[in-house]
């Protein structure tokens, strides 16, 4: 990756957002933008139409655990033409834990906005089939905030019943 | 049709609101195919196939809508194995957090170790020795053999013959060894350490890997002879679940699920780590996308593993230090810890808050793992536990193309479709 | 007569699944059982004896009254197809002079235990399975019974044991090899073995219609898969290795008083039995299964053709010479 | 019983007891709930080098009906209970059960939400196997002592 299509890019990016790159964040080994909720999509659609990001890698949820915009949604994208990975951050409030989904524009956000939704409680508008993905429907809670004790609640999840015949 | 739905739709005895949903989620979904509905005899039935299943390797539960064989549509349900070990992760060291690794695919647990330290060291801005690069790398190739031994045994034997499934255990057993002789345990092996690995190759390991790698090949050669021109195999993979590079990359597929379409997304070469920029080989690639292309990328990235562990043996320097000599990074030497009071309170201190990265760092890292891009997402707030530890695992990826590849396939097909495609459910249910 | 012919296939389906378990090991370089008795020979009879003392469940939706009749069908349709077999010129049980006709009756009829047992059980992997088997049986029957018909030709009679006779100078397998590979590969089908065994296909259906089956209705199917086996190889003896007869025996084998001449037969035929045995467990234990629609195409657009191009072929032939 | 009074005191019954023992214990054919890394060493066991055949319990039957020993390798979630209990619950008796590992027979090192914190608070364990995972050799010795217990329990004679 040379040093000149990487500035290109941010370049691209800087001048799409306009004020709205809130912080671009070039410590780590990859960029990191961070974006105001209301532009996650039509950004996301730019970052893969125009700038090639065709692959989502994954979509990390985090509990910042602080009072306001308490958690924070990363979007892993990868460029496979320059070979490079971007991350897209947004803040999320505890009070109405809402986003817009991707999964319109890359199909493989499917699972992971599922995964976000089950973890954190996170609810995607628009997502075609908003179910938690690993733990039962039944379950309450949202174990990755940081309120939730690692040993769980007693009681959230039934324990099958010892007694044959049940049914 | 009353009596039918009647029977398929038993009402479910636990879990309900998730059976519920789970069922009406199946029947929401768009179906990729076009059944004519006006035909009467075209009664749907819905078949569950798992948790417990000897074809969906572990505890996958695939619930899918017939259409006398063929699968008109299906959702899979995960989470049967679904521990929460992001949410242990928060709750230990960074090097306590290694044993949880192996467990994560527990079919090459060498490479998760790797790619955990990897993600740390980067975080913690570690430089680690080049002898344990060496003997990582070696590793890595060694559990990436071992993983796709048994990914060719359980396809092969979820097609029907079951005797490849021993042949290859057999193989698998030889590398076992290795790692017993190595690491000390058969294949959890939590061997890499933050900064190095635990300890240095024995000669007798040394011997064993040299032994293991010159016979190997004959072997890979004997499975080539017996399955390339095997018509029954051939017909049965060739064109099933084919899928082409854009809707790959749309689903996300990682591995050489993606690299059967076309694709050469391997993170040994798209961004190379340890000294992988230095070896001379080559990502193998198909185009056509289906299962029997899966097949040959896989088979050709075993014997490429091959000759990335001799050029390592070539390349490797032959005496040196097997982990970094800061005592704030990696563990000392157990020659320190018992012989010397500053090793053995760096001993304590290292067990007890571990490596400390930046507060505030956020890094990411991934390995291609033998079943696809393994990376670790860290959140560092500055003390030995990580704020938020995120995994990437590629199963999970390649699960979630499963969904859209099984439509339209046959009942027969999602066997070998998914050992094919070769999930592990602890990597993809964390 | 009759009693000596049952004690000798009942045991042989026990030797049969023996066989199975070592030569399996041996392809994949285990052991086998070898703990129980001399070579772990008793092993079957410790399988049976478990599997006689297990709780007998029934599904409580099962229609009981097939789900019971179900395992029965495949067993006694084994037994009955061996009246016809003739074990050596003198030893047989019967000798219809329609045995073929009947081969093939009997033969039919024993899919429906598979069937009814998928049905009757009452559970979705089990019907898949009888609806394979269903299919599987009619397309295969069609192309074996034209490949005995292709038999009949040179035997000019229905009779199984003048078949036999018949290949005294010359095996029906070097005068029609094309259908010696399609009656093989239909006994095999019959006989639901890999790489047919998408009836019972464990990867997929985890037991095909013996899912739901525990206790000795399980251990039936288990005993009945083998005694088809049995069968079948006898079958592949009788119809194209010449039965009883020695390769060529019309040329040089002398004459033999009827005692010592039916113990050689029934050597013969014994020895070549087993080895049909053994091909057919080497088989199952090496190729992969086919997949349904490979199947069907495999039985209605390839062998179905062939057997009958075959039959003509040879129909032709043997018109202008005689 | 007439039987018993020509033949001694519970002659029949200890016969048929001992042949049934003899039976079952020689034929212990495995059910694998193969759910974690344990399986993976289940598979060794049944493997070329380990060779589960020896001990007549190399048919590994997918079916619960057809099965007599449930082998639990690996971690149970609360998810995977239901179906675990369901599975034996379909197995027809005599049945027994064996904890294969840390996780199974105590939630191990998996003390976390999701695990059910050993398989015996809903299924009646027989044998527990430590380790983490448990090698091979130790399944065999399960499986041995597992054939050692049906040898001891009576089968047919309840009382007396």
């Amino acid at each position: 990756m040379n040093t000149e299509i990487r500035d290109n890019i941010l370049q691209d990016i800087r001048e799409y957002l306009g004020d709205d790159l809130l912080e671009l964040n070039m410590k780590q080994t990859y960029p990191l933008l961070l974006i105001p909720r209301k532009r996650i999509h039509d950004t996301c659609r730019f970052l893969k139409n125009t700038l090639h990001f065709a692959y989502l890698n994954e979509i990390i949820g985090a509990d910042r655990f602080t009072s306001e915009d308490r958690f924070e949604v990363i979007y892993h994208l990868v460029s496979l033409r320059d070979r490079w990975r971007l991350f897209v951050k947004v803040l999320v409030d505890e009070e109405q834990p809402l986003l817009p989904t991707v999964s319109d524009i890359w199909k493989s956000a499917n699972w992971n906005e599922r995964e976000v939704y089950d973890m954190f409680g996170i609810r995607f508008e628009g997502h075609p089939d908003l179910r938690r993905i690993f733990l039962p429907e039944d379950f309450k809670y949202y174990p990755l905030r940081k309120e939730f004790p690692l040993l769980g609640v007693p009681g959230s999840l039934e324990m099958p019943n010892t007694t044959p015949d049940h049914d | 049709m009353e009596l039918e739905k009647k029977i398929s739709r038993k009402k479910p005895t636990y879990f309900r609101e998730h059976q519920e949903a789970l069922y009406k989620s199946l029947e929401d979904k768009h179906a990729t195919v076009e059944v004519d509905k006006s035909d009467p005899l075209t009664t749907r039935m819905t078949l569950n196939m798992g948790p417990q299943h000897p074809a969906t390797h572990g505890v996958l539960r695939v619930l899918m809508e017939l259409d006398g064989e063929v699968i008109t549509k299906c959702r899979l349900d995960t989470g049967y194995l679904h521990r929460g070990i992001e949410k242990m992760a928060e709750n230990k060291t960074y090097q306590e957090f290694m044993p949880y690794t192996d467990r994560m695919d527990y079919i090459s647990p060498y490479s998760n170790n790797v790619a955990l330290c990897m993600a740390v060291e980067r975080i913690a801005g570690i430089e680690i020795p080049e002898r344990a690069s060496y003997i990582r790398m070696i590793c890595c190739e060694l559990a990436r053999i071992s993983s796709h031994l048994l990914w060719l045994g359980t396809m092969i034997m979820d097609a029907g013959a079951l005797s490849y499934f021993l042949w290859t255990f057999r193989e698998r057993e030889k590398i076992y060894d290795i790692f017993d002789e190595v690491t000390g345990h058969r294949f959890t092996v939590s061997h890499s350490r933050i900064g190095g690995v635990n300890n240095d190759f024995t000669p007798a390991a040394v011997e064993k890997i040299r032994k293991f790698i010159r016979e190997f090949p004959d072997e890979l050669k004997g499975w080539h002879k017996t399955l390339d021109r095997n018509r029954i195999f051939v017909d049965r993979n060739s064109g099933v679940g084919a899928i082409d590079h854009e809707e790959a990359i749309a689903i996300g597929l990682a591995g050489p699920s993606l690299r059967a379409t076309g694709i050469a997304y391997d993170i040994r070469t798209f961004e190379p780590y340890l000294h992988y920029a230095d070896m001379d080989f080559v990502v193998p690639t198909r185009t056509e996308g289906d299962n029997l292309a899966r097949y040959y990328c896989r088979m050709e990235e075993m014997a490429e593993s091959v000759r990335i562990i001799e050029q390592c043996f070539d390349k490797m320097p032959e005496k040196g230090p097997i982990r970094v000599d800061d005592a704030k990074k990696s563990y000392p030497s157990k020659d320190e810890v018992y012989y010397s009071m500053e090793g053995l309170i760096h001993d304590f201190m290292m067990t007890d808050t571990g490596v400390c990265p930046p507060a505030g760092a956020e890094s990411y890292h991934a390995i291609e793992a033998p079943k696809g891009e393994l990376g670790f997402y860290i959140q560092s707030d500055g003390t030995g536990h990580p704020w938020r530890l995120k995994i990437n695992s590629p199963s999970f990826s390649n699960l979630q193309g499963l969904e859209t590849i099984l439509d339209g396939e046959m009942v027969a097909d999602t066997v070998v479709l998914i050992g094919g495609m070769d999930p592990v459910m602890g990597d993809s249910d964390k | 007569m009759l009693a000596v012919v049952l004690l000798f296939l009942l045991p042989s389906a026990a030797v049969a699944v023996y066989a199975e378990r070592r030569v399996s090991a041996f392809i994949q370089n285990r052991y086998g059982p070898n703990r129980v008795g001399p070579l772990g020979l008793f092993q079957p009879f410790s399988d049976v004896i478990k599997l006689f003392l297990k709780e007998d469940i029934i599904p409580e939706k099962a229609n009981r009254f097939l789900y019971i009749l179900a395992p029965m069908i495949p067993v006694s349709t084994a037994i009955i197809t061996v009246a016809v077999i003739p074990f050596s010129e003198f030893v047989y049980i019967t000798n219809l002079n329609v045995g073929v006709l009947f081969l093939l009756a009997v033969a039919s009829l024993s899919v429906y235990g598979v069937t009814l047992a998928g049905w009757a059980s009452n559970s979705k992997y089990s019907l898949l399975g009888g609806l394979r088997a269903a299919a599987q049986m009619i397309s295969y029957e069609l192309p074996m019974g034209v490949a005995l018909a292709s038999v009949i030709l040179f035997a000019s009679s229905l009779s199984v044991l003048e078949i036999v006779q018949s290949q005294e100078l010359w095996w029906n397998v070097f005068r029609n090899p094309i259908g010696f590979v399609i009656f093989t590969i239909a006994a095999f089908a019959e006989a639901n073995r890999a790489p047919f065994d998408l009836v019972e296909a464990e990867q997929e259906l985890v037991g095909g219609f013996h899912t739901e089956y525990s206790s000795m209705k399980f251990g039936t199917f288990f005993l009945a898969e083998y005694m088809h086996v049995v069968v079948g190889s006898m079958l592949i003896t009788v119809f194209f290795f010449g039965g009883y007869h020695l390769p060529f025996a019309g040329y040089w084998l002398p004459e033999m008083s009827p005692l010592w001449k039916s113990i050689l037969d029934i050597h013969v035929f014994l020895i070549k039995t087993v080895f049909f045995a053994f091909v057919f467990i080497w088989v199952r234990w090496t190729l992969p299964r086919f997949k349904f629609n490979q199947l069907m195409r495999l039985g209605w657009t390839r062998m179905l053709p062939l057997a009958i191009l075959n039959f003509a072929v040879i129909a032709i032939i043997l018109y202008y010479i005689s | 019983m007439s039987l018993d009074r020509v033949m001694g005191e519970g002659y029949f019954t200890t016969t048929v007891d001992a042949l049934t023992k003899w039976g079952r214990s020689n034929s212990v054919w495995p059910m694998p709930m193969g759910l974690a890394c344990c399986a993976i060493e289940m598979m060794a066991f049944a493997g070329p080098k380990y060779d589960a055949a020896r001990f007549g319990s190399e048919v590994f039957r997918f079916s619960p009906r057809q099965s007599d020993v449930m082998i639990v390798a690996g971690w149970c979630t609360y998810k995977m209970s239901h179906a675990i209990r369901r599975i034996w619950d379909q197995m027809p008796d005599p049945k027994w059960c064996i904890a294969m590992g840390a996780c199974a027979s105590t939630g191990g090192m998996h003390r976390c939400y999701g695990v059910v914190q050993g398989v015996d608070n809903f299924l009646p364990v027989d044998y527990y196997i430590s380790g983490c995972p448990p090698r091979p050799e130790s399944v065999i010795n399960a499986i041995l002592k597992i054939q050692d217990k049906i040898k001891e329990q009576q089968s047919l004679k309840l009382d007396s």
